[in-house]
């Protein structure tokens, strides 16, 4: 059963990415295995333990489920300085 | 709302204008710039990427955390997107309090929070045509996001 | 001069509009205000009274020291003189670093140290007419300086 | 020998003088002389302990000499907060 997500990419993402915003059509359970997934298929050079993950507009841990019509954005490094 | 993004240049005169409070009798401002070196290299420009909804969640979570945790009457936040150049400000931070102490030290509070929890990335533009997205990653390790 | 006393308004919008420097990254700027309540008593008014070539002295050493103590690139510091409403500006101090600790830190010196070192006294006038010195004497025993 | 000195007041003092600034002619040899002569005859409720003493626009320590000439200043508590 395939869930159809909106994903939306950030600075170092979204540039090798190529794009800001996707459909994805995933049969990932969590935010951890969808990232992966992505990585894989568009070879992302940040691993998941130097991201954090929202899913909804709202921080939640890599284990979090996800649902078919989720909004789900990886936050990479920020600034800090 | 107390914290906000803009994509508009931020002017400090005017809201330190329009800043204040009645009961209050030390006021801490902070204003973070754009400068012209950063580690060394000449900065040109700079570039703020935010995701916003969340950015303005959090950055209201942390203006919350600050009046819990100081005896402030007022504290407010404005964080810059989109391209920058020298000397414009990026972020700028007001807190108002009946006494300094606590001003101050929820003005820094803000500020180191903001810079730390915000879903905000920066990108350098060097002299030269250069230019690189700011983050741990580079000091970390192999720059992820280095583009020359 | 980077430190000096005024008998004219202050008014932060303007001051603010004018301070900076292309390496800054970090400004702190600090005000003090008139506050409608001290120690519960309703204040009308205020008044400063300063020996000013004492004070202006003394504010000059004070930036001097804060620039060899902290990695600071500018400070300056304006205090008022003679009489205020609720809400004028008091004191106003801006200090501009590359890193904001040092600027926070500097700012916080300068107001602490000139609060407690320069010449200058506060009378504050209260509902109904009375009027009182602001002093450790106050805190300390008799009032040296009341008149009601 | 006496000395020509000019002495300003400032806030409580100047309120309890009853003026801003006065000639005075003294044969005190140091500051804290002159404040305990000054204040004998003014009344002064503030101790030598709570103030300090400027000398031409400078503190100055209490055993300072003063000279023909001198501008002093005795500088009451201030507010701190």
């Amino acid at each position: 059963m395939k869930k159809s997500l909106h994903v939306r990419y950030f600075a170092v993402l979204r540039e090798q990415r190529g794009l800001g915003e996707e459909r994805v059509s995933t049969g990932a359970a969590t935010a951890a295995e969808l990232y992966e997934e992505l990585r894989a298929r568009h070879g992302f050079t940040l691993r998941a333990d130097r991201l954090r993950v929202a899913v909804n507009d709202e921080f939640e841990p890599w284990g979090a489920a996800i649902r078919d019509g989720d909004s789900v954005v990886f936050i990479p490094p920020v600034a800090g300085g | 709302m107390a914290f906000r993004m803009t994509g508009s240049p931020i002017a400090p005169a005017a809201l330190v204008e329009g800043f204040g409070d009645p009961r209050c009798g030390g006021l801490a401002f902070f204003e973070g710039r754009v400068r012209d070196l950063n580690e060394g290299r000449a900065v040109q420009a700079l570039e703020y990427e935010a995701y916003v909804p969340l950015a303005e969640k959090e950055g209201e979570r942390i203006l919350a955390e600050a009046r819990g945790r100081f005896e402030i009457l007022r504290a407010e936040c404005v964080h810059r997107t989109g391209r920058l150049g020298l000397g414009d400000v990026a972020v700028w931070v007001a807190v108002a309090a009946v006494h300094r102490g606590a001003a101050f030290d929820a003005c820094r509070y803000i500020i180191d929070e903001t810079k730390a929890r915000l879903p905000i990335w920066k990108k350098e533009h060097y002299a030269g045509g250069a230019s690189e997205w700011i983050s741990c990653a580079e000091r970390d390790g192999p720059a992820a996001g280095t583009t020359r």
